[in-house]
């Protein structure tokens, strides 16, 4: 694909040149010289070069605030998406977190050759059945714990869904030979890997015969709604977990014990802005009683991002992003922030951890993903 | 009044105004028909007009007049086409004259009803910015000089007692059990000039309308603006009636945008100059800022208008859209985020007021009125011209005229020029051409 | 003199003069002066009521004078004469004050001093007021026949027009043949339908028009006469012909500028304007790769302040006939601001730049240069957010200049007594509310001769044109003020200077029982009074501003 | 007490006599500009919409052309007292009656050498050329003539007229 191309798909050749990207990006909030309308303006006036070489290009955290609110229907995270497929042709990669960890374990996933042992959390706790209509995908949470050197709290939410869905009498399929979604390869530019990965999800998926595939990660929900449908043909119901309890509460036997807490909410960019997804959450909270909700200043579309995507460009900047975040949380008096991606909990807890070097203001408070709230309250019946 | 050689002008603003003028100066018999209790239009709204700074009412009033004094116009306010048969040369139109409960052959618009009428209500002349009386005149050049009863608010509609108006009143002219009339017209042409509507600004949430109080439409402005609107002229902002000394004006809103509409609305540009211009006047040292994106003065001596503003004005001109506005919760000053284009910084600044320059839309009855006189729209809602080209004031429809505004966003200038086009286009139909 | 009964209406104008002026304060003042019987203060005075009042008021007092204090006779004297002839008052026993525009709008700061003068003012009104005379207005027969100067898509649209109406029109076009400008064009926006699809049936509906009579070649040589009954002389080719009609419209359309030694224009091979583009597309050639587009060459430049509207389109259309023509081209189009202003515009500008057509923004501080000896090879342009110059590759520069106004226009003006506006374009009575219109009655102006303009927006101007041209034309007559010279034949000595000074040769000596006297024929004659300046015996004045009148208002400076 | 009030009312009463004293000592200059209909006027209109602020000190009386001037309107006005006398109208080319500004010329060079001859001040008399637009110009003339004439003092013929 030439950089033309892309122009054409993502109607970058509509742009008015009216700087309302930039104005509401969230990086070029905390980095004034980050603007995306001078990424569009390097590929409209054809310098290919100057925008592939450009260490910003892996800084959009392809939020989607730019795209909402767009005048001119040019699509950004596209744009960027498409971009960094160039770049990477060129091996330019931005800058990894964690010295590239996590992509270098996508990578190795992909190798047909591997036989991951992915399941080994699982206690015979929690229920899970060989063929199902159900499929519950459990993401890269299995690697975070082993990779971050703090406690992510990745794995508990696969736990804890597994346990709110046994809950309702439901025993979902979970595979053993489920590989990364690729989302973050793909957001880097590694089409080559996302490829590999998305088709073998796709066949040992088909293979299950599941109809139904749910998921505690926004960033595979998304990854499979609307970017495997570019390279891999799968047809299933595609449902976050919040939906689909949202959906079932009523049925089933879901009744919650009384826990007192003051709690708020952050919509993360993909379930939200990407998905729309933005009331189901709030009434699973609701529906808890003795939960209160305290909504944030910014919420729904205009909610803030965490900091970071893909795993790089994790600087400075995602720092002061997620800080004033998390002081928004506490000043809405919440003792606990909910979150319903565990990316998303995994960078604000960073936050609070690297607290300790440079002292930041105070943000020290608990984060929680929803999936752990509603397991939390799950009555003992709940868990029989 | 089924007179023959007659046209139908529908809309009662400065384009059917000048419409009907032409056509009866020429000698034909005009029914111009207004939904308001006036005749008037959007321009009485405004203050001052540009690039001449012409106060509107002053040159708008005296045309108003003559329409009302013509011998060949029948003026039809307060009423609505609802039906309209047959074709070119021989329409027949039927229309409805909503009550008063005024009796027009007694009243002589003295105003005693209004004094006395003891209920405020919001007056939707001045974007309910100020009240009126629940028996009222829109403003004080109406024509015809002929109160109007609300009757959604009227003490006496409502619990069936007061009766001030009609104690006070000593031509006897209130009439509470006036009833709507049906009145058939015959035309042998018909103009559209039913003008525009205003887009409001509540769906873009980052501009803050209805959320910040000190975040303003354009319209709003105006009748602030105005010597004869709710503050008497004086630019007091809403949150503290302090009158702001640094102000904004964001363009495009609603216009040039997938989100609202795609099109220009042409004339946002200059009025936001006008508006700015005219703070500096009521208020000499007053700091404009003015959000644009392109500055779209193509008009007769716009581009001076433009310069002019800069120079002795205090206008400063950014381009840029900003991307959202916040609110400073100690000083209730709006705060603009915007990117600076010419470096791609994104700045912020903190003004005392913003005005949203809004955009002109089709009227939000066209849909209604394209079927009852069966024309076509074009996809943006206007009326549409058979070929985009040598039929500038046609519609889809023989016999059928359109100026001004409805056709797209104009100008006075360029309304009342389409005016009068459709005025020569009718006179050539009547005389037997098509 | 002491049967004048005057009555003063002075007017708030809402604030506009409220806010300054002490209004009562005023009222209160003039009712005591002489001859004053009644004076009151209204919000509007211009409003329906303020109106009827004084028609009223007319009546209850007898009142043979009416003075209103209020905004500028140049706007509302016609309203208020009517108020009073309305009442039966001959509408030139009325007299204006300008106490808004002249007084309150500046002198906001000191409103003591404000209304001081406006008593003053008030006062001189009142005094010239008790000398007016009653006059009565001319009523002039109008020759049923429209001259239109231009033979452009203005000139036959209203000639069309007002032909289809049933009136004689001669069509005066000084070039071989009708068209005008559209002539050299290739397509038109926003419909990309060819210019002759426009001109072409056009054309032929007005020569086959019974009613129009077309001149081609031939030039308006001489405008005799006055409104409603012009004699003019037409050349063509040489040979004189006389016509007579009432009404004129001026349809003489611009032209482009050429952008003469600007970005290589005249030395460089590959650099031409818009226009001559338009050619070369007629033609269907064109294999240029890379064309650059320079917009507001000459235009938006301190010499040349105006934009000339329609040129972004202009280039735009260009650019993407060029891109349908050959996908594979390049178009660049180097602006300051994109004109595209209304729905069926900007829907353009959208259609090119999904046909490819790249737009770079420039500024006066910073213009594109031009790269290349004999031929431009490229153009460099500064982008301001990339903070570096950009170099475009170019085979074909193409220079996007303004309309600008005829030389000629001078002339013509001069011949109809109608005046340029700044710029050299047609100066309409006025900006907003008779934008085709002259001050002189029974002439009008359409298309670019007012302003440069698009095709539907020349169309409307010319309908609406012959619109103001339909209304003497249908009435038979026009009615023109009484305010004229006229001579006291008893003092006139027959000098003679007053007939070498009028400069509507609207006096003639005429030979009156032995003598020979002046006559001023009063339609022709427009009310300038020099000749009341200028004769020395005292014979002649100038009606409503008679000597007494205006000394009188100088002798109430002070009381 | 009463004394005291009484005493105390005096003094205010001398204090706004000495306050009006001084208003009536403070010079303000009487000026009046013959203007043209379609200029001048015009323009001082167009300095009103604009809201130019200028002295008060003038008053304008309309004429169609500034061609129809006589010398009497100027040499009466300043029989009766006026301090400056301003002459204006048309810029040459825009004459609405082609040539008014040049009569009006030939008339003014005349009558400036009879207000010289008369030991009147020249700058107590003016001839301008405002056209329409020019709001802005009107303004500033107004500004300076008065500026002049305050220096200046009362006209001669102003102190003849007052006795």
């Amino acid at each position: 694909m030439t950089l033309e191309d892309i122009i054409k798909e993502t109607k970058t050749y509509y742009c008015l040149e009216c700087g309302k990207c930039s104005s509401i990006c969230p990086i070029s909030r905390h980095n004034p010289s980050y603007s995306p309308r001078l990424m569009l303006e390097k590929a409209l006036n054809g310098f290919e070069g100057d925008l592939i070489n450009d260490q910003e290009l892996f800084s959009c955290l392809s939020c989607y605030n730019c795209l909402l609110r767009c005048p001119a229907d040019v699509d950004y995270p596209l744009f960027m998406q498409k971009v960094r497929a160039l770049a990477s042709a060129q091996g330019k990669y931005g800058v990894p977190a964690h010295s590239g960890t996590l992509q270098s374990l996508m990578r190795l996933m992909s190798n047909p050759a591997i036989e991951q042992r992915r399941l080994e959390w699982l206690s015979d706790e929690y229920r899970i059945s060989e063929k199902a209509d159900i499929l519950f995908f459990v993401g890269c949470a299995p690697y975070f714990e082993s990779v971050l050197d703090f406690k992510t709290g990745a794995l508990d939410i696969a736990k804890d869904s597994l346990k709110i869905l046994n809950a309702l009498g439901i025993e979902p399929m979970v595979l053993a030979d489920e590989k990364c979604c690729g989302h973050d390869l793909l957001w880097t530019g590694d089409v080559k890997t996302f490829r590999k990965l998305a088709e073998h999800n796709a066949r040992i998926i088909k293979e299950s015969g599941a109809k139904k595939i749910i998921f505690s990660c926004p960033e595979g929900y998304r990854t499979f709604k609307f970017d495997y449908p570019h390279y891999v043909d799968l047809d299933c119901e595609l449902q976050h977990i919040t939906e689909f309890l949202a959906e079932n509460m009523g049925k089933g036997k879901l009744n919650f014990k009384e826990a007192k807490k003051k709690v708020t909410y952050q919509d993360p960019c993909r379930l939200g802005r990407h998905l729309g997804v933005y009331e189901q959450p709030r009434k699973l909270i609701e529906a808890i009683p003795g939960i209160e909700l305290t909504e944030m200043e910014h919420i729904r579309d205009e909610s803030i991002c965490c900091g970071t995507s893909a795993w790089t460009n994790c600087d400075a900047y995602s720092k002061q992003i997620r800080t004033e975040r998390l002081l928004e949380a506490k000043a809405t008096g919440a003792e606990m922030l909910i979150t319903a991606c565990p990316k998303c909990q995994i960078h604000f807890k960073c936050a609070m951890v690297s607290k300790g070097e440079e002292r930041g203001p105070d943000v020290e408070m608990d984060v929680m993903d929803i999936v752990n709230l509603v397991a939390s309250a799950l009555g003992d019946n709940g868990s029989e | 009044m089924a007179v023959n050689n007659s046209v139908l002008i529908i809309g009662g603003g400065i384009a059917g105004i000048q419409s009907a003028i032409d056509l009866a100066n020429m000698g034909f018999q005009v029914c111009l028909v207004e939904k308001s209790p006036s005749i008037g239009g959007r321009m009485a709204q405004l203050d001052k007009t540009f690039p001449t700074n012409d106060c509107a009412m002053c040159i708008l009033a005296p045309k108003m007049i003559e329409a009302g004094r013509h011998a060949n116009i029948k003026l039809l306010t307060y009423s609505e086409v609802l039906a309209v048969d047959g074709e070119v040369g021989n329409f027949k139109v039927s229309i409805k004259k909503k009550a008063r409960s005024v009796d027009e052959k007694k009243c002589t618009g003295c105003g005693v009803c209004v004094e006395k009428c003891p209920w405020k209500v919001n007056n939707e002349f001045d974007l309910n910015l100020g009240q009126r009386k629940a028996i009222y005149f829109a403003f004080p050049q109406t024509v015809p000089k002929l109160p109007v009863i609300d009757r959604e608010h009227c003490a006496y509609f409502l619990k069936g007692k007061c009766r001030a108006c009609e104690k006070f009143c000593e031509a006897g002219a209130i009439k509470y059990d006036q009833e709507d009339e049906i009145i058939e017209v015959e035309a042998k042409a018909i103009i559209v000039a039913a003008g525009f509507d205003l887009y409001d600004p509540t769906p873009l949430r980052e501009y803050g309308y209805g959320r910040i109080q000190n975040v303003i439409t354009a319209m709003e402005y105006e009748r602030l603006s105005s010597a004869s609107g709710p503050t008497a002229g004086e630019l007091k902002r809403p949150s503290d009636g302090k009158i702001a000394s640094d102000i904004a004006f964001i363009q495009c809103v609603g216009s040039r945008d997938v989100r609202s509409n795609r099109y220009c609305s042409s004339v946002c540009c200059m009025y936001g100059t006008k508006e700015a211009i005219l703070a500096y006047e009521h208020q000499p040292g007053t700091k404009s800022t003015i959000f644009y994106i392109d500055l779209r003065a193509v008009g007769k001596r716009f581009q001076e208008y433009i310069q002019r503003a800069k120079d002795e004005y205090n206008v400063t001109y950014i381009r840029s859209r900003p991307g959202n506005i916040e609110l400073n919760h100690h000083t209730q000053n709006p705060i603009i985020w915007y990117e600076d284009t010419t470096t791609g910084e994104t700045k912020s600044l903190e003004v005392e007021l913003v005005i949203l320059c809004q955009a002109l839309i089709p009227p939000r009855d066209i849909q209604e009125m394209a079927s009852i006189l069966s024309i076509e729209l074009d996809e943006y809602g206007f009326v549409k011209t058979p070929d985009g080209l040598s039929h500038p004031v046609d519609t889809t429809r023989v016999g059928i005229l359109a100026c001004g505004c409805v056709h797209s966003p104009k100008d006075i200038p360029d309304s009342v020029v389409q005016a009068s086009a459709a005025a020569a286009r009718a006179a050539e139909i009547l005389s037997g051409g098509t | 003199m002491s049967d004048v009964r005057i009555g003063v209406f002075i007017c708030h104008c809402g604030k506009n003069i409220a806010g300054v002026i002490n209004v009562p304060e005023v009222t209160e003042y003039a009712k005591t002066l002489p001859n004053v019987v009644y004076a009151e203060h209204n919000l509007f005075t211009c409003s329906a009521d303020g109106l009827s009042s004084i028609t009223r008021k007319i009546g209850e007092y007898k009142l043979s004078r009416v003075i209103v204090a209020a905004c500028t006779p140049r706007t509302h004297e016609p309203l208020f004469r009517t108020a009073c002839e309305a009442a039966g008052l001959n509408k030139y026993l009325f007299e204006f004050v300008n106490i808004r525009d002249q007084c309150s709008w500046v002198h906001m700061q000191e409103p003591e001093k404000a209304t001081g003068k406006a008593k003053d003012l008030v006062r001189m009104g009142i005094a010239k007021a008790r000398l007016l005379e009653p006059l009565e207005d001319v009523e002039i027969g109008v020759t049923p026949a429209c001259l239109v100067i231009g033979g452009g898509v203005a000139g036959m649209s209203a000639a069309l027009n007002l032909a289809n109406q049933g009136f004689e029109i001669y069509l005066v076009e000084r070039d071989k043949e009708l068209g005008g400008l559209l002539l050299n064009l290739n397509r038109l926006f926003t419909s990309d339908s060819k210019a002759e699809e426009v001109i072409v049936p056009l054309t032929e509906k007005v020569k086959n028009h019974q009613n129009i009579k077309v001149h081609t070649s031939t030039e308006v040589k001489g405008v005799a006469g006055f409104i409603g009954n012009f004699d003019v002389t037409l050349d063509q080719k040489g040979e004189e012909k006389k016509i007579k009609v009432g009404t004129i419209i001026v349809a003489t359309g611009a032209e482009v500028l050429k952008p003469v030694d600007q970005y290589g224009y005249g030395d460089k091979s590959n650099v031409i304007t818009q226009l001559e583009l338009e050619e070369r597309l007629n033609n269907g050639v064109g294999d240029e790769q890379n064309i650059v587009m320079i917009n507001c060459v000459g235009a938006r430049i301190p010499e040349r302040q105006y934009c000339s509207r329609i040129c972004c389109m202009v280039a735009i259309k260009n650019a993407v006939l060029i891109k349908e023509n050959d996908p594979r081209a390049k178009v660049w189009v180097l602006h300051r601001d994109l004109m595209t202003y209304g729905t069926e515009f900007e829907k353009y500008y959208q259609k090119a730049m999904e046909k490819g057509v790249r737009f770079i923004r420039y500024s006066l501080d910073k213009l594109p240069e031009i790269v290349g000896n004999n031929k431009v090879k490229a153009v460099k342009v500064y982008h301001q957010l990339m903070g570096k110059e950009i170099v475009l590759p170019c085979d074909m520069l193409v220079l996007t200049t303004p309309l600008i106004p005829h030389e000629d226009n001078q002339d013509i003006s001069r011949m109809l007594r109608v005046s340029l506006g700044e710029h050299g374009f047609f100066l309409e009575a006025h900006l907003k509310l008779q934008p085709v219109e002259f001050a002189t009655d029974s002439i009008y102006v359409c298309g670019c001769a007012r302003w440069p303009a698009s095709v539907p927006e020349t169309i409307s101007q010319a309908y609406a044109a012959s619109a103001k041209a339909a209304i003497p034309l249908r009435r038979g007559y026009i009615r023109s003020e009484g305010i004229t010279a006229s001579v006291d034949e008893d003092k006139c000595s027959g000098c003679g200077i007053c007939v070498l000074l009028c400069p509507y040769n609207a006096i003639e000596s005429q030979s009156k029982d032995g003598k020979k006297l002046a006559h001023i024929t009063t339609a022709q004659c427009k009310g300038c009074g020099t000749c009341g300046a200028a004769c020395p015996s005292g014979a002649i004045s100038m009606n409503h501003f008679r000597d007494e009148e205006i000394l009188a208002q100088v002798e109430a400076l002070v009381i | 007490m009463n004394g005291f009030n009484l005493s105390r009312s005096i003094c205010t009463r001398q204090l706004l006599q000495t306050k009006r004293r001084r208003k009536i000592t403070e010079f303000e200059p009487r000026i009046i500009v013959f203007a043209c209909n379609w200029c001048t006027y015009a323009a001082a209109d167009i300095a009103g919409t604009s809201r130019i602020q200028y002295p008060h000190n003038v008053r304008i009386i309309r004429v169609m052309c500034s061609g129809m001037i006589d010398p009497i309107y100027v040499l009466r006005a300043f029989e009766r007292g006026a301090d400056g006398v301003i002459v204006a109208g048309c810029n040459y080319t825009d004459c609405h009656y082609i040539d008014g500004p040049v009569k009006c010329d030939v008339m003014f060079e005349k009558l400036g050498k009879c207000i010289h001859t008369l030991g009147l001040e020249d700058e107590r008399l003016r001839r301008e050329l405002i056209s329409t637009s020019e709001g802005t110009i009107f303004a500033k003339v107004i500004k300076d003539m008065v500026n002049q004439l305050k220096k200046l003092g009362p006209s001669p013929f102003r102190k003849k007229v007052k006795s």
